[in-house]
């Protein structure tokens, strides 16, 4: 099910969007795009140029742009919103909450640039908590992959569910680890790797990490348990479950604040059904900066040191 | 004919032409709902659904192409209730065209009931968006408008906007956008009442009008983001009809018509009293607004009128 | 510390918002509130009429009213905006976010009709999210007080705080159930009852509400220790995990959604600190209705029975 | 007398009039170090940038009653840089204006530097607002005009939009409000320069402006909104400093400098093209437009041309 890490295909999330979108479009004749005047960033512009009919520039106006969605959506069309996740998800909150929650219209919500990574563009471009803002949104299903081939799976699961869908993805290129053999369910969970020392849960290209981190472990003979999860909404409560229960022990991972987003749907869900004792690592309540990817993963504590680092640490206790 | 026969007869698009004073009294009648509805659910807005009164009626009963009896007809047109604390209106508007039982009116405001405080597209088969969060309805607009473009459908998009509501600016951003994409099968309807709710405090504590009250500015306004525009007074049946046709005949761009209204229009200690925005009548205050708009009866009978 | 809850005084915090900063106004005379168009729903009208040459109509321009508030922070006004919840933090939610929570200006936000009971006004109206929504943004206070004696000092804390704050607000009459000898301490929760057998974490006027569980539990011979936490960020962790620790089974209790809320909160701190088995009574993650309180109360699951009930149940397990 | 007597003469307020053609000469080493510090850090905006750069100095070097030296100034007047993804142009300004070392523009977008990818008003004494987010600068221009009203002070507040950033809705409450409260000690300057980032793509794939490209229409907008306009080459110094002086001198409305401009400015192969909006020289690329700007060499030198 999984390539090996090292030397692994490199993929940007991206790039994979634009692309997967234009050939969905002509399986789902329905599919359109909504630009925010950033197509050549969150490459959509790989679908302007391949589906010009099905492009919909909306310009830098991101409240109207998603009512229009809603709009086209309540005649049958499947419009994907992009631009990026601090915009899509803050900048049309209200929106999203009245016409396209509420109403439970079929709008995907692309947010480009997700996370710490976002080409030197500093915190206003640094969405830290549109999971939690996305989660705690009633009637939105909330996705999040990991490398290209999910996120393949993952936008045709959006064309075939009718409903709200808030889609995160990247800038820069990442590991592939999903090889042909795996299969995307829509608010399944699924174990990367089992050992019984310690548990890892992971979502987003923060998973590739967590992933580096459980091999870093395991040379020191840690056995970890790894649970992708690619559904923060609806969460697979039980897979949590019964990974937690495996070791008794649990980090989460995920470049998001460590508030409300997978860490915070993680400790709900065990505090109810099984308490264990756990460790989140994300942003720690901050807001971001400009800089080059390797120094900003370091300095706000996702690299797969940190992660395994919070491993040893919850071993010890 | 009455309206009835009207309706009957127009099952599968318009009404056909009523009279302009049955559709005056239909107005008057849409009005009383609307306060006798208020009074029932003790909560509330009244100054907005009287001030649109005569525009809902115009529009449903000669200009849309709608099936009461099958409200999700793909073909229909579209119309879209901006200024969402107005629903009452609306509703009142959908009873009488014959959407669901006046009677129903009364469950305005209650739990589990069709008929929400804002309209509520999931609940109410015939609302065609939810709405109740001011500035949002255009948007949902432009992608109807567009829609019908992309799918070559002859569907007309309609959209009620406050005056107070246009502050938002979300409403300038469709502005330019519906402009952009010249979609002249988007109209809307500005309800320019000249207040909203707390409204501007003057320097005597007195409301001032959120704009200039000319129409003529909005009007100035509206077409430098690219609109058409018309000036009507959105009382007077016969015009409204008269700039609706206008609206459907132009070409190249989006129309706006800028109906001059009064905010509480029809009961006279409601109007022009920012006051009665969302305020419950008492049970003699009921009494004098339904004898003011010519009511005989103080409940809501369906064979009421006609 | 407490007066009885039966007979109790009732007032709401609406009024008291407006009464209360119209007199702080004249302490701290850089006070502005900018009002939404809402002054005669939020009761900012009661300042508007004492300070009048301190009230800024903004019109219904949610966006502008936060940057121009951002902007009065700026050369040392403590500017108070006043609109619904709902809409102060979704609608502006991009602009609390760049021009407030980042530059960690000192402007305060208030939400009127929060939560469930907004006067028949529905679902565009009701705030099922915004304490997750404030709580996952990086530098921001958030604070909901239980009653208006507690609100009186809240307002008084914020003008001595200097940086963001939203402040949650309800629109009907509520219990009094703090007396003279109480002392609002931002950041700190506060026990409201001793007891052995369950603990109950509550916030804002649910406090009161699990207030009466609390009593209907002791009736029937369970003792419950009721912890009030209106500094909802940052979190008392301690008091949370002291309280947890007392009885060994924590109910959460917020007019809010279980997700990402006081019972998110919560949920992140014992998983870390001290994993305990809880129920969240809330909002079970749906959008709400208009209708009269008592039905909608009973409908969403928000009574005192709501509580005491899942308070049992744990007990029961 | 040369930049730095002029500079050292203006500490507590303006530069004093420094003859146009040395305005001029300054926004070319603006431009120059904008290219320099995106080359630096392989990353950045252009376009906008050297777009803006005259406008820019004209008012850091001409206008502005700021002290560099005490940048916090209470009584300063306030700038801001509403589309913040042209930091380094104002970044480059600031510098040159003494408010920090030209070699500073080098740590553009590293970690834990002070200039970061978009203003940050946390880390850099100088910069009176955030931005970043499109759309938002023109409200905290208004809390500070209003600031300076209430306060009775005399401070101006100067706001620097971009073109495609006024398709935000909220530019347009902010328009709205500003009008309403008849700030005149508020300006707005539109760099006009008719590109956004990807743009609206035209039938043969071409970029199309956003907005009618006639400063006319510009204008009628904002006058519309009940703005103050002049229209202005965003280019030609002389013209940039007498509609500074009129938008100061006009009394009972904000004045928006509708200042038409070539977005790339200054570099032959960045001017007009719309994918100069962020992207990074090559070296060559670098090499031929600091000699097309007049550059000597190839660095960033303090004592370099004056
Ligand atoms: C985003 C948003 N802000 C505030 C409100 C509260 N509100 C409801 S009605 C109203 C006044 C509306 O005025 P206008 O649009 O002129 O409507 P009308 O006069 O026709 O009632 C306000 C401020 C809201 N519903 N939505
Ligand atoms: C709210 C928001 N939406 C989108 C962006 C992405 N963005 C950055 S610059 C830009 C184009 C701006 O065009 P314009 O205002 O004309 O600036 P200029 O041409 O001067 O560069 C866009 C869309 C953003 N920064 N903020
Ligand atoms: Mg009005
Ligand atoms: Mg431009």
């Amino acid at each position: 099910m999984m390539l090996d890490i090292k030397d692994a295909k490199q993929e940007a999330l991206r790039v994979v969007f634009g692309e997967t979108l234009s050939d969905l479009a002509e399986e789902f004749p329905d599919i359109l795009v909504l630009d925010g005047d950033l197509a050549n960033s969150t490459r959509a512009d790989i679908f302007a140029e391949r589906q010009p009919d099905k492009f919909l520039e909306m310009g830098i106006a991101e409240q109207n742009m998603m009512g229009a969605a809603a709009g086209l959506a309540t005649v049958g069309f499947i419009p994907f919103i992009s631009t990026f996740a601090a915009f899509a998800v803050k900048r049309s909150a209200d929106q999203v909450r009245v016409v396209v929650a509420q109403p439970g219209l079929n709008v995907k919500i692309t947010g480009g640039y997700s996370g710490l990574l976002t080409g030197k563009t500093g915190k206003t471009h640094q969405s830290v908590e549109d999971i939690a803002v996305m989660r705690a949104m009633p009637n939105m299903t909330v996705v999040v992959p990991a490398d290209g081939p999910e996120l393949r799976q993952v936008l045709r699961a959006a064309c075939l569910h009718d409903g709200p869908m808030y889609i995160r993805l990247t800038r820069d290129p990442s590991p592939v680890i999903f090889d042909d053999s795996y299969s995307f369910v829509l608010g399944k969970a699924v174990v990367v790797r089992e050992g019984s020392d310690i548990t890892i849960i992971s979502t987003g290209v923060q998973t590739v990490r967590a992933l580096e981190a459980a091999l870093m472990l395991e040379q020191e003979g840690i056995g970890v348990h790894l649970l992708h999860v690619p559904t923060i909404k609806p969460l697979d409560e039980r897979a949590i479950v019964e990974a937690a229960a495996r070791t008794g022990r649990v980090v989460t991972a995920e470049d998001h604040s460590i508030l409300g987003g997978l860490g915070g749907a993680v400790a709900e869900t065990l505090g109810e059904q099984h308490p264990t004792i756990m460790k989140r690592v994300g942003w720690r309540d901050t807001f971001g900066e400009s800089g080059p990817d390797d120094a900003l993963l370091e300095k706000y504590g996702l690299t797969p040191h940190h992660v395994a680092q919070a491993a040893r640490e919850l071993l010890a206790r | 004919m009455n309206v009835k026969d009207h309706i009957a007869q127009g099952k599968s698009g318009q009404t056909g032409q009523l009279p302009i004073d049955e559709l005056t009294r239909l107005a008057a009648q849409v009005r009383a709902d609307c306060v006798r509805a208020v009074f029932q659910a003790q909560g509330g807005h009244l100054g907005g659904p009287l001030s649109c009164a005569d525009l809902l009626v115009a529009l449903y009963f000669d200009v849309l192409s709608i099936r009461p009896d099958e409200p999700n007809w793909p073909e229909r047109d579209r119309f879209i209730i901006s200024k969402g604390h107005s629903a009452i209106g609306l509703y009142s508007t959908l009873a009488a065209r014959g959407y669901f039982e006046r009677q129903e009116l009364l469950t305005f405001d209650a739990i589990d009931s069709r008929l929400q405080g804002h309209p509520d597209m999931t609940r109410l088969p015939g609302i065609d968006m939810s709405s109740g969060s001011l500035g949002q309805g255009l948007s949902p607009g432009i992608g109807m408008a567009l829609g019908a473009r992309l799918r070559g459908k002859s569907w007309h998009t309609w959209v009620l906007l406050g005056d107070g509501e246009c502050q938002e600016g979300q409403i300038w951003e469709a502005a330019f956008v519906a402009a952009r994409y010249k979609l002249d099968n988007l109209t809307a309807i500005l309800d320019f009442n000249r207040l909203q709710q707390y409204g501007w405090p003057g320097a005597n504590g007195e409301r001032t009008p959120p704009w200039d009250p000319d129409p003529a500015a909005m009007e100035a306004r509206w077409r430098a983001f690219g609109w058409h525009t018309v000036s009507v007074d959105g009382h007077n049946m016969a015009a409204i009809l008269d700039a609706y046709r206008q609206a459907l005949a132009h070409r190249g761009h989006p129309t706006i018509i800028v109906a001059s209204t009064i905010k509480g229009k029809g009961v006279s200690f409601m109007s022009g009293a920012y006051e009665w925005h969302a305020k419950v009548p008492t049970a003699a205050e009921l009494e004098q607004a339904l004898s003011e708009l010519g009511q005989t009866q103080n409940g809501i009978d369906d064979d009421a009128g006609h």
